[in-house]
Parts: structure tokens; C-alpha cells; sequence
């Protein structure tokens, strides 16, 4: 990897330039911005698209994509609720059982894909459709409201002064990028999706590296539920609606490539800052939320048009 | 090919399964209804001391200029539109506030909470909000009442320590009781009807939903509930669901509930295209400008709405008022401008008045 | 030095179909093609041989129009023209058979023949009757009858799609055929075929640039042979003015003695033993025994079930049936992963496609068969990576900027040396080479002949798949012919001669055909 | 490579069912649906359900034939919502400002056509990803729009600017345009050497361009067509009801993607039709209305949805591995 590096992390180094860029124009536009307090809640606030995001990047560099994250979020926020609620288990029994059963909810992801071939962006068009229907059918539309103070803590509460869940991303961003870098895990990671074929004629158990990276998607997303669910105090079955547009944006941005073989967790978590920080800094600076979305479309193209332009420029 | 068939069957199956299992009532809450008495007597009020929250330490806002800014569940529909005008009007009139709107571009709980709790950071004076949930929403607000912010809440409400006071357009069981006398005045005593409203889990609609499942039950008991249909806040996907429930009752449709601002006129559109203008009756909530073409042609009758225009501006009256330190938890009533006085329920709730049914007669009369 | 061809040429300008002069061309600052002349005759077959990188490439995308010169200029019909694309060289008569073989899998035959020049009807929409019956009409002449038109491209063998690509070509009414390595990819059969087709273009006034690395077919085809080596022209020279080894030293600037490196030692005891081994159809009771140190060859047809049976043997379609032995020792295989931990290691047929992870590292492709004794506790350990590259760079001679450069640089020899460094770093005991020197120049090949047969001195037991008869019967000290599906004959050394091999390959050709 | 399928003498028959499996499949789909749903309830055979099921989707059915070239071509649009949205506040505003019914039809399809000629622009120059570049895009228009309208509805456009609402010969006007788009769009796609272009760089872009197409030019053809057709889409969209939302409609792109995928239209490039894209889009909606028919609980309709689109990529799957 000592070859390939510099030139994996020349677009990490262009979207850390920017990034850098990004928070000094606003922090120059708002006094607001860059303090501590501010920040801290923006890392409260992407905790789940930043879990969601981790394991994005591990399914599109095996050259494939996850669509169904969001709706496997709303699944396991309703089991989560049924589970306590209606079947009277104990709050920490249903956490873990709904937690199960949204990374299965992977796992059958990762079923299809491998067994039946199915290509992922289908397979999981498919499951967005039928997760989040067995949510809205599981919960009847109903909400399941009045949790124990205590779980709150893992949504609403601090450790050292810095809120639970950044904690927990901290943590996973630095797992996840050991695994992809460092493992042969990762490396098999890579290999799948520069050249599938190749990597199975070289002993990798491809099959079984994808059902584990869907089955860690579903997972991620179930892990994403509880501390969405313990940060809202309640249980919808619209939860997590569109999140996995969110987290393949970042991921994207971060400089992974859709075809596969190419990206680096730490450019996803470059990625979700830039993403966080001009949503928040332009709110705070004044301009109305339809126009950060605006923003955000304008630097996703550009920061990748100037990484191919960067490529273009080296490779003649 | 054998496969094939299997799939088919299997879906098939599934398919008449879930059909066995239906029930037709469906689309409400499952929280105690409360509904009115069928020749509309109020119930006795039960007078409930102050309940809402109060803001830490704030700052004497009393006659000062004050930045606001306004929440709703989502923007770009013609409600939220509505009373963001009466929100600006009010601020107009009071001269000495300084209100913009700012919301998530689909209801989304947590889009809307990020939204608040940006503005929290930046620093404003008082946040009016519309939720998209009342429990998910209380984290955030709560914490804009802890940096001295006030809050004060709109249309759909939170918990009520989580705001200060909450303007209430109209109570769910007043609403439920317009539209279903409305409905069975139309239709008649015994119609079969359904209902179009945007999902289940919108907390007001599946509120109003169970109210008037309540009431018809109490008092319009003949009334014949055929089904309910999601429809998103979807134009197309409304029309496209009524026209189905038109095309699978036939003549046993004799009206339909629009839940919302969208599926009222969508739902109106169906009946004017599948040519069943007066055999259909279309009761629901709606804005009167985009009702006005089928009111006009008498395809509609009556559309119940409060005044979103005043129900902004109330808000926004309210919001002045509590920084102003004028209106104190105990209080009976409150001055709103060209509203007049409000009158105060339920601890901490501020009436707006009983829904206003527009009609051939009064629709010209309104913009919004 | 080709003053009198230069002469020659310039005489009978206006005749010659297509002649280049002085052509130089450089990517990113290297010069790839370097001031060389080239013509052509009417039906004339003409080799251009070289080792790779020696710009033949290079040359012919200039003549068929993917490259424009930088300087020099090509005459065609004795006009000086300057193809700005593919479209114009098309225009000039100029078609090109690929290498890899440029089709579309998803489209029919008849509709891959005449993309980029469709029939029209008075309308001007695509002709589609029209199309059909002169596909039918093409294929015909090129005695390819059997090909069904409507078929998708995507179910056809190498050897038909290659007999498409020439269809296109006379489809353009072309009088200059460009013919990149056209057997590196084609089984025995299959490659008489082509030498049958190509003849009878030559009668028909087609000029043929033939690339090939392969002797045989130069000399049972060629008028006039160009050599390349470093971008520069060698020379031109009639064929019947040469032989193999004034090629050979042509190409490589120095004489290589022995192509077939001789046995050394004795076979041991068996390593590997089939007995009864099935996959479906395509792998039909298979046994045989395979010793430390034997290299053993594997003949056959394209189609014939030797690539499929390594498959089987290597795990990626697991046996349906029968028994396979290590040591004696009865084993399940059922991933590829399985059969390296048994010291299995296979060097497949498609390096490209099976064999590379070619955006990747050479010390990544490397590490990648090897990541479980790579590693220091959970981790990749980078400097044992590094160092088992450098190690494979310097043991097997590998042309590289160093560990850290992507192997889709690399010349096809040197990344043949790659994927046999990738599975020699396992340690394996029997080694499977399936086509180990296809389409590698005559250099690189010989060196991975010389490492062969070390590789078997030293005991390891080789199986090799090539359809390279002369190759088989060079190296192998056994050899068995597989048809079918099923093993159709052995023999010793002493016994293998091209006529014994190729009868029993052929023999039942129609039955399999059919099948 | 089964026998058959090499023996020179097999039928057209099977010839064609190969050729056209899974527009086969969507079509038994639909007949099988009709089929069930008929016999529990009658009144879903009825001519006005079935005339409004049709003319309900009929803009997503287009909307999806420019989808199944861009993804023939080996690309993909996630941004086709948010533009029929915007074309359809376009149309809607020069409509209600009085500008004349032509204009107010055509300017927002060359809108649409503009804008998507650009990202096939860049995605063909630049060689980004079509889906970042698209996402980017998605983004922009949808930031966009509401930025212009503030969500403002738009309402009392003119009686004949409402194309959609029109009835030639008793069928509405959108079941009219999806029929005759299908059909051209079919026959440009057989019989013009761009329509093979679509195929040739979508299956193999380098072999195209050895087959003297340029495969930039191509590719930004087709993004322009798109737009010509999510235009038309966009316009249908907007004159179907008298009311525009000025809003982005939710989820479009998935739905439009999903017929494009059902309808058999290969994910990796290079194979597919129209035809069995709006095939799949038809029943998509026949699902829709059947479930109301069959009173499959409102709560569980998506799961229902999501199983059925499950079950049909399976047997896809299944009917693709014996094709092998």
C-alpha cells in the first residue's frame, strides 16, 4: 500500500484543504461557529449518518451500495419500541434483540447478494421497500413514547463533557479506518472491489467478506436507531428516511470511488465534516436551509471534479 | 418458468393474506378520544393550571427588538406558506421584531430538529414551531428554553413542559365534529365514506381521525367507514389514491375525507375528472385559494379550515407578548393584535377560536 | 539499413494500400514509436514482430486511427492522409481485429459485424433484413456458417468472436487488415481455421498486418516480416530470407539457444491424485496422478475441460463427484482459499481478468494470496509486504519501478511474473499454469520456461494447461489430452509428437460440437 | 451456454422469449394481476379504472424510458425527480403569467434538455461517476426551487394549457403521449445508428469507439434525450391536477429508476427496451390500485410492494442463471 498511498490520499489531502477553507469562511461569517459548544452538537447531530457512512464506505468500496440503511434504522427504532413496549420485555433485552434484528436485516442484504447474485443497488432498492414497510406494518403507525430517563444517556448525555454518541463515532471512525488500512480484512475489502474475480482466484472468501460488510451495514444503521431513538425520545416508523442519500454523499465526497477498489475511511470522515459544517455554519451565517442544500450539491461536484482534474494532471 | 409462477403465487398469496387481515377502520391513534356532544354543547371546561415550560434566566426582552425565527414541520406547501405570512404580518405590525422562516424540505423529525437547534446556536431571541412530533421534538426545545430562549408553539404541539404556551387553531374534537357533520349533512346519514390523509404517523391528522371515528360513533352512527389511504403531502399520489377508492366503491362512495391541505383539493380533482361532481362529497381540511375552482363550481360544498394567516399571526402576537412579559403562566386570555383577545384552555394553550367553514358564499373573500 | 526498402516503396507509391514513413510517436515525454517506415502490398501478409513495449501497439492504433503520429506521415493509395479517428481510418479501408477482441456482448452477431456502418433502408432506419443476410452472407464466406446471427455475442467461444471481428473487417470492404495477435487466444483448432481464412483474404487482395509472437504461424503465412525492438525498426525482410533464431535475435538484440529447458532429476512419490473427479458437464470422471517434480501437461481444445478441471481442482467449482487425493490423503476443496492452504496454488488463464488486481500494487497483488502469514497480530504488517515484493522483483526478474507501482503498468510478462510471485510466496507444492505464456513475447517466455523447470527440480509437481502444442510437448514429461470432458489419451515424453496429440484433441471434434 | 441456444435451427419462439424474458415476465405480471384482482373485485376491469390507472403514471412511464436509455448507456440520473419538479413549477408559472400555451409547454422541456446536455457534459468529459455528479445535481434543483418559490402553489393556469386533462378520441391525452413515446423511442432505439450508439457504449465504450462512435457525444445524447423525455414527463406531471406543488416529488427517482430495473434494463449497460421499462412502470401502478382493491391493509401496502419487487428480481435472477 506504501506506493498506492500518496496517491489515495491526494483527494483526502484537496477535500482536508477545503474543509479547512470551509470552516474558516465560516467561522469568519458567524462568531457562533467555532466554538466548542457548537461543534460538540454538530458531532451530536451526525452521529448516526457518520455510523451509517462508516459502513457505506466498506459496501461501495467492494464496488457495491446500500439503499436500504434508512429503512433498516426505522425498522430497529420500532422494533426497539415494540419490543419493550408491547411485549413487556426489559428496555436493555429489547435494545439488544432490536439491534439484532436490524443487522439481520443486513445479513439478508448480504444474502441476496451473494447467493442469488442479485446486483446490490436492486437487491437493496428492494429491501428500502420491504424494511420500511414492515416498519409502517409492525407499528401500525403508531408511536411508542415514554422511556426511562436512563436510556437517554446515549443520546442526550456526556461523557468528559463531550456528548455519548461522538464517543461511540470517535471509536468506530477509528476501528473502521484500522480495518480498511490495516487488516487483511481490508485489504480483501479492496481487492473485491478493484477485481472481484481476481480475489476469489486469490483465496479471498469474497462471498463471506461481503456478507460481513452488509451484515456490519445493518448493523451500523441498528446502532444508529438506538441513539436516534434515545436522542428524539420516541419511535416512528419514518424514522431514518432518506439517510442513505446522506451517507452516500458522504462517502462520495469523501473520495471513495462508486465503481469500487478506491476510498479511505478517513476521506468519509473528512467527508461528513464538511457536509456538517456548511449545513451549520451556513444556518448560522443566515442562509436559509434550501440554500445550503444548494451548497452542499455545488461543492460535492466540484470537490470531485477537482480530484479527477488532480488525477488528470499526474496521470499522463 | 416454474419459479416464476412460485413468485407469483407466493406475492398472490400474500397479497389475499394481508387482505384477510385488513380492518377497515384505520389511520387513527390509539390515545383516549374525547368527543363533543352531538348538538354541540361545550364541554365544561376544566380549568388545568399552567403546565408549559419556562425559559432559564431570560434576558428583559420587554419592548426590545427580538430576532425570531419560525419552524414549521416542512416548508414549500401552501399551509405552512400561510402562516408564514401572518407570522411576517404580525412582526410587520409590531414593528420591533425581527421574523424569518426556515424549516426542513420534507417532514422530518430529525431535519427539523436540526434546524432548531442550529438557531439555537446562533443566538435568537424566540422560536415558534409547528412539530413534526411532539416527544422527538421536546430534547431540543427544552434545551432553547435552558439558554433563556422563548418558545412558543403552533399547530402541532410537543409536550407541554418542552414550550411555554402553545396556539391552538382549533381542539381536534371540534375539527372532527365539523367535518363529519359537514359530511353527513352532504353524503347523508348513512354514506359510505373514506378518508385521503398524508400518513399515518402525522400526529395531528391521526388525532383527527380517531376523533371523528369517536364522534361519527356517538353521533352519526350509521356512517359507513370504507377505508383510509396514505397519500404522503403528495398532489399526484393524493389524486391518483382517490381516484382508486372512486374506481373500487363505485356508487357505494358517497364522500371523502381530505386530512390535509394536499389531499383535500387532490381528492376534489378526482371527483371533477371521474365526472362524479355532486354524487361525491368532499369534505376536508384545505386552503381556500386552491379549493376555490371546485367550491366555485359547486363540486365542493364546504371546506373547514381555521385562518392559518391568523393562526401565524396569533403566534407570533403570543411570542411578543410572553417576551414582553405580559402574558404570565395563570393568565385567562391574551390581547392578539386585530385577533382581539384569546382565551386561554387546557393550562397552557391558547385558543384561536372554532374552525371556519368557507363556503360559495365567503371563499372570494380569502388569499391564502 | 532499409534504404533499398524505402526505394521499393517510393517506386510503386500509388499501388501500396497503405505506407507510413518516419512515424514517431510519444506518450508523457517517451518515445514509444521512433522514426519508422512501414508498408504495405496488395495481398500480402506481412508479420510485425517485437518483444512487447517494442511499439507495435503503438504502430498499428496509428494506422487504424486511435493515435495520431507526431510526426511522419502515412500514405494511403499513395495520398498522404491524417486520420483524425477510427471513423476515418474505416473510411480509408483500414479495419482492425483487436487483441481483446472489441465487441459487444449484449448485441447479436449480425449487429456487432456492422456497427459504426449499418445498411439503411430509402427511410434512412436501419436495415435490419438487409443486415442479417449479409452477415449470413459474410460469415458464410469465411466457411463460419455454423454461427447463428441472432445469437448474443456474450455466449460465443474466443474463436467465433475473433471470426466476427474479421467479418466486420471485410464488412468495411477493407484492403488493409490489421490482425492483432490473433491466436494468442485460440486453441490449435481454431487457429488453423484462422490461417485459412487469413489465406484466403490474401487471395482476395486484402493487405494483412499480422502480429504474432508465434514462429509457426509466421512462417506458414507471412511474405515479408518487420521487426521492432525499443520503438526503433529492426528491419524488413521477406520471409524465405529468414530464419527462427535471425528472428529471434531481431526482436531480443541477442540469440536465445534452448526454448525448452531440459528435466532435471527424478519424479517422486504422488503429490496429487484424481480419481473420479465430475463438475457437471463439463468435467466427466477425471483421474490421474501427478508426482513431486513431474511438470505435467494438460492438452486440449479450447472447450475441452482442462481450465474448467484446474477449476475444479482449485476449488472455484468444487467437484460434484469423485475423490481428490493429497499425499494420499483424501481432501474436500470447495474454495480457492482451501486449496492454497493445502499448497495448491494456480496461475490462472485470464491474467487480466483472474490473475491481477491490476489497479493495484505489485506488493499488493502479492500480499494478497498470502495476507494470513503477512500479518503481525491483527494487522498487516507493511514492511514484510514491502520486503516480500522486493524480494519477488529481484528473484524473478521483474521489470518495475519498485513494490509501490501498479501492475497495469507493467508489460505482460512482467506481470505474468507477478502472479506467478503471488503464488510461489504461498509456498504451494503443486502448481497449476493455465496458459502460463500466452500472449508474453519471446523473452519473457523462455524465462518462465527456465523457472519452470527449476520450480520442478526443486520438487514441486506442475500441471500446465497450454494450448500452445510446441509449448506441451517442449516442456511436459507427460502429457495428457483431454476432449470432451473427459481424459482421451496420455503419453510419455518419448510418445508425444504434435500428430499422436493433435489426433486424439480433434478426434471426436464433431460430437463435442454438438454437445 | 445451453444447446439451444447455439443450435442455428431453434425457433423464432424461443428466440424471442430469450430475447425479450424479462418484458415477458412484467407483461404475465400484469395479466396475472389483472386476472386476480378482476376476479375479487370486478370494478378494477372497469374501463375507467384501468383509464385512470394508466393516465395517473403515464409521466412516470416516460419519465422512465429516458431513465432505461441513460442506464443502457452505463449511467445512472438520481436527480430526475427533482427535475420533473422544477419543470413542472416552470411550465405552471409561464402558464399562470400568460405567456402563451407553447411556450409555457416548450420552454421548460428545452430547460430540461439544457440542463441535462450539461451533465452529460460533464459526466462524458470529465469522467465523473454519473450518480456523484446527478446527486450534486439532485442538490442543486432541489435547493433551488424551493429558494425560487418558497413553496408557493401554483394554481388557476388555463383551461387548454392542462394538456394532461385532454381526452383525444375518449383516452386522456397521457396515455396517448406514453403509447406513441414508447413506440418512437422503441423504434429510434432499433433503427437509428444513434439508438445502437446508446447500446455499443453502454455495453463496451472502447470497442465503440474502435467502431468509429464517439462515445462523449453519445453520452451527451442521451442525457439531452432524458431531458426531452423527463420534460415531456415533467409537463404531463404538471397539467395532470390544478394545482403545482412547486415542490420536488418525493421518491420519483427511485420509482423511475425501480420500472427502468424491473423492466429488465441491465444495471451494468448495454441491454434492455423502453418497452419493458413502461411495461414495468404500468405495473407498478396496477400494484398500486390492486392493493387498494384487495383492502391489503393501508399499514402493510409498502411491505406488500417491497416483497412483490423482492420476488420479481429473484425470478429474474433465476430466469437469467438458466439462461447461462
Amino acid at each position: 500500500m506504501t506506493g498506492a498511498q500518496p496517491k489515495l490520499l491526494r483527494h483526502e489531502t484537496v477535500l482536508a484543504a477545503l474543509t479547512m477553507i470551509a470552516m474558516a469562511v465560516l467561522a469568519s461569517l458567524s462568531d457562533k461557529f467555532f466554538t466548542a459548544d457548537n461543534l460538540l452538537n454538530q458531532g451530536r447531530l451526525m452521529a448516526e449518518v457518520g455510523l451509517i457512512s462508516l459502513a457505506m464506505t466498506f459496501v461501495i468500496v467492494t464496488g457495491g451500495i446500500d439503499l436500504s440503511v434508512g429503512s433498516i434504522l426505522g425498522l430497529t427504532a420500532i422494533l426497539l419500541g415494540v419490543f419493550w413496549k408491547n411485549l413487556g420485555l426489559p428496555l436493555p433485552a429489547a435494545i439488544v434483540l432490536a439491534t439484532v434484528c436490524g443487522t439481520f436485516a443486513g445479513f439478508v442484504n448480504g444474502l441476496i447478494i451473494t447467493r442469488f447474485g442479485v446486483p446490490p443497488l436492486i437487491a437493496t432498492l428492494a429491501t428500502l421497500a420491504l424494511y420500511r414497510g414492515l416498519a409502517e406494518g409492525i407499528s401500525e403507525a403508531r408511536s411508542v413514547r415514554g422511556y426511562p430517563e436512563w436510556f437517554f444517556f446515549f443520546g442526550q448525555g456526556e461523557v468528559l463533557g463531550v456528548p455519548f454518541q461522538l464517543w461511540v463515532l470517535g471509536l468506530a471512525t477509528a476501528a473502521a479506518a484500522v480495518i480498511l488500512g490495516l487488516t487483511p480484512f481490508g485489504r480483501a475489502t479492496y481487492a473485491i472491489g478493484a477485481n472481484e474475480v481476481a480475489a476469489r482466484f486469490s483465496g479471498i472468501r469474497v462471498n463471506a467478506v461481503k456478507l460481513w460488510i452488509y451484515t456490519a451495514s445493518g448493523f451500523c444503521a441498528a446502532l444508529a436507531a438506538v441513539i436516534f431513538v434515545s436522542r428524539v425520545t420516541t419511535t416512528r416508523s419514518d424514522m431514518g428516511t432518506g439517510l442513505e442519500l446522506d451517507a452516500i454523499t458522504a462517502v462520495v465526497l469523501g473520495g471513495t470511488s462508486i465503481f469500487g477498489g478506491r476510498g479511505t475511511i478517513i476521506g468519509t470522515a473528512l467527508g461528513l465534516v464538511l457536509i456538517q459544517a456548511l449545513k451549520n455554519g451556513l444556518a448560522l451565517s443566515g442562509v436559509k436551509g434550501d440554500g445550503a442544500i444548494v451548497v452542499i450539491g455545488l461543492v460535492l461536484i466540484g470537490a470531485i471534479l477537482v480530484g479527477a482534474l488532480f488525477d488528470r494532471n499526474r496521470g499522463g | 418458468m416454474k419459479k416464476l409462477t412460485l413468485a407469483a403465487i407466493v406475492s398472490l398469496g400474500l397479497m389475499g393474506g394481508s387482505a384477510l387481515a385488513a380492518s377497515a377502520w384505520t389511520g387513527g391513534d390509539d390515545l383516549p378520544t374525547n368527543p363533543l356532544a352531538c348538538d354541540g354543547t361545550p364541554a365544561a371546561a376544566v380549568a388545568k393550571p399552567f403546565d408549559g415550560g419556562m425559559p432559564t434566566n431570560p434576558p428583559d426582552r420587554k419592548g426590545k427588538k427580538i430576532t425570531v425565527v419560525d419552524v414549521p414541520k416542512l416548508i414549500g406547501i401552501g399551509y405552512f406558506n400561510a402562516t408564514s405570512k401572518g407570522i411576517a404580518e404580525a412582526a410587520a405590525e409590531l414593528g420591533n421584531v425581527d421574523a424569518k422562516t426556515d424549516g426542513p424540505t420534507k417532514a422530518n423529525i430529525d431535519e427539523q430538529i436540526t434546524f432548531i437547534d442550529n438557531y439555537i446556536t446562533s443566538g435568537v431571541d424566540g422560536i415558534l414551531f409547528a412539530a413534526n412530533d411532539p416527544v422527538a421534538i421536546a430534547p431540543v426545545l427544552k434545551k432553547a428554553l435552558e439558554k433563556g430562549i422563548n418558545v412558543v408553539g403552533y399547530d402541532a404541539n410537543s409536550t407541554p413542559e418542552a414550550r411555554q404556551w402553545f396556539v391552538n387553531q382549533a381542539e381536534f374534537n371540534g375539527i372532527a365534529k365539523a367535518l363529519v357533520d359537514n359530511m353527513a349533512k352532504e353524503a347523508g346519514e348513512d354514506a359510505g365514506v373514506a378518508i385521503v390523509t398524508s400518513t399515518f404517523t402525522t400526529p395531528n391528522q391521526a388525532r383527527w381521525i380517531a376523533e371523528m371515528g369517536a364522534y361519527a360513533a356517538q353521533c352519526h352512527p350509521k356512517m359507513k367507514w370504507l377505508e383510509t389511504v396514505e397519500a404522503q403531502e403528495d398532489n399526484n399520489l393524493s389524486f391518483n389514491q382517490a381516484t382508486t377508492l372512486i374506481n373500487k366503491y363505485g356508487d357505494d362512495l358517497k364522500g371523502i375525507f381530505g386530512m390535509t391541505s394536499v389531499a383535500t383539493p387532490a381528492s376534489a380533482e378526482a371527483v371533477t375528472q371521474a365526472g362524479k361532481c355532486g354524487k361525491i362529497a368532499i369534505v376536508g381540511l384545505a386552503t381556500p385559494n386552491a379549493m376555490k375552482p371546485y367550491v366555485e363550481k359547486d363540486c365542493v360544498k364546504s371546506v373547514v379550515l381555521w385562518n392559518p394567516v391568523d393562526l401565524g399571526y396569533a403566534a407570533m402576537m403570543v411570542l411578543r407578548a410572553v417576551a414582553d412579559g405580559t402574558l404570565q403562566p395563570g393568565a385567562t386570555s391574551v390581547k392578539a393584535g386585530k385577533l382581539g383577545d384569546l382565551q386561554v384552555i387546557n393550562g397552557s394553550e391558547i385558543l384561536l377560536g372554532s374552525p371556519y367553514t368557507f363556503t360559495r358564499e365567503n371563499i372570494g373573500q380569502f388569499d391564502f | 539499413m532499409q534504404a533499398e526498402q524505402m526505394s521499393a516503396a517510393a517506386a510503386s507509391d500509388v499501388a501500396l494500400p497503405i505506407a507510413l514513413a518516419g512515424i514517431s510517436k510519444s506518450f508523457a515525454g517517451i518515445r514509444v514509436v521512433n522514426d519508422v517506415s512501414f508498408d504495405m502490398r496488395p495481398g500480402e501478409v506481412h508479420a510485425l514482430m517485437g518483444e512487447n513495449g517494442a511499439g507495435k501497439s503503438t504502430l498499428i492504433k496509428i494506422m487504424a486511427g486511435l493515435h495520431q503520429p507526431d510526426s511522419g506521415e502515412i500514405m494511403v493509395s499513395g495520398k498522404a492522409v491524417r486520420f483524425a479517428s477510427p471513423r476515418e481510418a474505416h473510411a480509408a479501408g483500414i479495419a482492425t481485429v483487436h487483441q481483446e477482441l472489441l465487441l459487444f456482448p449484449e448485441l447479436t452477431v449480425a449487429e456487432n459485424i456492422f456497427i459504426g456502418q449499418t445498411p439503411k433502408t430509402a427511410l434512412g432506419a436501419i436495415d435490419w433484413t438487409a443486415m442479417r443476410r449479409r452477415a449470413r452472407q459474410l460469415l458464410d464466406e469465411l466457411d463460419s456458417g455454423d454461427l447463428d446471427i441472432d445469437q448474443k455475442v456474450i455466449h460465443l467461444s474466443v474463436g467465433n468472436r475473433q471470426r466476427i471481428e474479421i467479418a466486420r473487417a471485410l464488412a468495411q470492404d477493407a484492403r488493409v487488415l490489421i490482425m492483432d495477435e490473433p491466436t494468442a487466444a485460440l486453441a490449435e483448432h481454431d487457429v488453423q481455421r484462422l490461417m485459412s481464412i487469413v489465406r484466403s483474404l490474401r487471395k482476395r487482395g486484402v493487405a494483412i498486418v499480422y502480429v504474432s509472437h508465434r514462429m509457426p504461424e509466421i512462417f506458414a503465412l507471412a511474405d515479408r516480416v518487420t521487426v521492432l525492438r525499443d520503438g526503433h525498426l529492426v528491419g524488413t525482410r521477406p520471409v524465405p530470407e529468414v530464419d527462427e533464431p535471425a528472428l529471434v535475435s531481431m526482436m531480443v538484440g541477442r540469440s536465445i539457444d534452448r526454448l525448452y529447458p531440459a528435466k532435471q532429476g527424478k519424479d517422486g512419490d504422488v503429490m496429487l491424485e484424481l480419481a473420479g473427479v465430475c463438475h457437471r458437464g463439463a468435467v466427466r470422471d477425471i483421474s490421474f496422478q501427478l508426482r513431486r517434480g513431474e511438470i505435467l501437461g494438460l492438452a486440449g481444445l479450447v472447450g475441452s475441460g482442462r481450465t474448467e478441471t484446474a477449476l475444479t481442482i482449485f476449488g472455484v467449482t468444487p467437484a460434484t463427484a469423485g475423490r481428490i487425493l493429497i499425499d494420499g490423503k483424501p481432501v474436500t476443496i470447495a474454495s480457492p482459499g482451501q486449496a492454497r492452504d493445502l499448497g495448491i496454488a494456480y496461475v490462472p488463464e485470464d491474467r487480466a481478468h483472474q490473475g491481477l488486481i491490476r489497479p493495484q500494487t505489485i506488493e499488493d497483488n502479492i500480499a494478497l494470496a498470502n495476507l494470513g502469514r503477512l500479518t503481525r497480530g491483527f494487522f498487516v504488517d507493511a514492511a514484510k509486504v514491502a520486503a516480500e515484493a522486493r524480494g519477488a522483483i529481484a528473484r524473478f526478474g521483474i521489470r518495475a519501478r519498485g513494490p509501490g507501482q501498479p501492475v497495469r503498468q507493467l508489460s505482460g510478462g512482467n506481470q505474468q511474473k507477478v502472479v506467478l510471485a503471488k503464488w510461489l510466496a504461498t509456498n504451494p507444492r503443486i502448481l497449476i499454469m493455465d496458459e502460463p505464456t500466452r500472449g508474453i513475447d519471446v523473452g519473457a517466455k523462455a524465462e518462465i520456461h527456465q523457472l519452470m523447470r527449476k520450480l520442478a527440480g526443486e520438487g514441486m509437481a506442475i500441471l500446465m494447461i497450454s494450448s500452445e502444442l510446441p509449448e506441451v510437448l517442449g516442456m511436459s514429461d507427460r502429457v495428457l489430452v483431454m476432449n470432451g470432458g473427459r481424459i482421451a489419451g496420455e503419453f510419455d515424453k518419448a510418445h508425444a509428437t504434435a500428430e499422436a496429440v493433435g489426433t486424439v484433441m480433434t478426434r471426436s471434434y464433431a460430437r463435442e460440437r454438438a454437445a | 451456454m445451453s444447446s439451444a441456444a447455439l443450435s442455428p435451427g431453434r425457433s423464432n419462439l424461443r428466440r424471442f422469449l430469450t430475447g425479450y424474458g424479462q418484458e415477458i415476465v412484467v407483461l404475465l405480471s400484469i395479466a396475472a394481476l389483472f386476472a386476480v384482482v378482476g376476479a375479487v373485485s370486478p370494478r378494477f376491469l372497469s374501463d375507467t379504472n384501468i383509464n385512470s390507472i394508466f393516465a395517473g403514471n403515464a409521466y412516470i412511464a416516460i419519465a422512465a424510458i429516458g431513465m432505461s436509455m441513460i442506464i443502457m448507456a452505463g449511467h445512472i440520473d438520481v436527480s430526475v425527480g427533482a427535475l420533473i419538479g422544477v419543470i413542472a413549477t416552470i411550465a405552471g408559472t409561464l402558464a399562470v403569467k400568460g405567456y402563451p400555451v407553447w411556450m409555457a409547454w416548450s420552454v421548460p422541456i428545452l430547460f430540461a434538455i439544457a440542463v441535462n446536455a450539461g451533465v452529460g457534459t460533464l459526466v462524458a468529459y470529465t469522467r465523473i461517476p454519473s450518480i456523484v455528479v446527478t446527486l450534486g445535481m439532485l442538490s442543486i434543483l432541489k435547493g433551488g426551487l424551493i429558494s425560487a418559490t418558497q413553496g408557493e402553489w401554483i394554481t388557476n393556469m388555463p383551461a387548454e394549457f392542462m394538456i394532461a386533462q385532454m381526452r383525444p378520441f375518449g383516452i386522456p391525452s397521457a396515455v396517448w403521449f406514453m403509447v406513441a413515446l414508447t413506440f418512437i423511442a422503441a423504434v429510434f432505439l432499433r433503427y437509428t445508428d444513434f439508438g445502437r450508439a446508446v447500446y455499443a457504449v453502454g455495453g463496451n465504450m472502447e470497442a465503440a469507439r474502435a467502431a468509429g462512435i464517439n462515445p462523449e457525444r453519445t453520452v451527451i445524447g442521451v442525457f439531452a434525450l432524458h431531458g426531452l423525455f423527463a420534460g415531456i414527463a415533467g409537463i404531463l406531471f404538471a397539467t395532470q391536477l390544478q394545482v403545482i406543488q412547486s415542490t420536488v416529488p418525493p421518491n420519483l427517482e427511485l420509482t423511475v429508476i425501480t420500472a427502468s430495473v424491473i423492466g429488465g434494463v441491465s444495471i451494468l449497460g448495454g441491454a434492455g427496451t423502453v418497452i419493458g421499462s413502461t411495461l414495468a412502470a404500468i405495473l407498478f401502478a396496477c400494484i398500486g390500485s390492486a392493493l387498494i382493491f384487495l383492502n391489503v391493509s393501508a399499514y402493510w401496502l409498502r411491505a406488500v410492494l417491497g416483497l412483490m419487487i423482492l420476488a420479481t428480481v429473484l425470478a429474474d435472477m433465476a430466469r437469467r442463471r438458466r439462461a447461462r
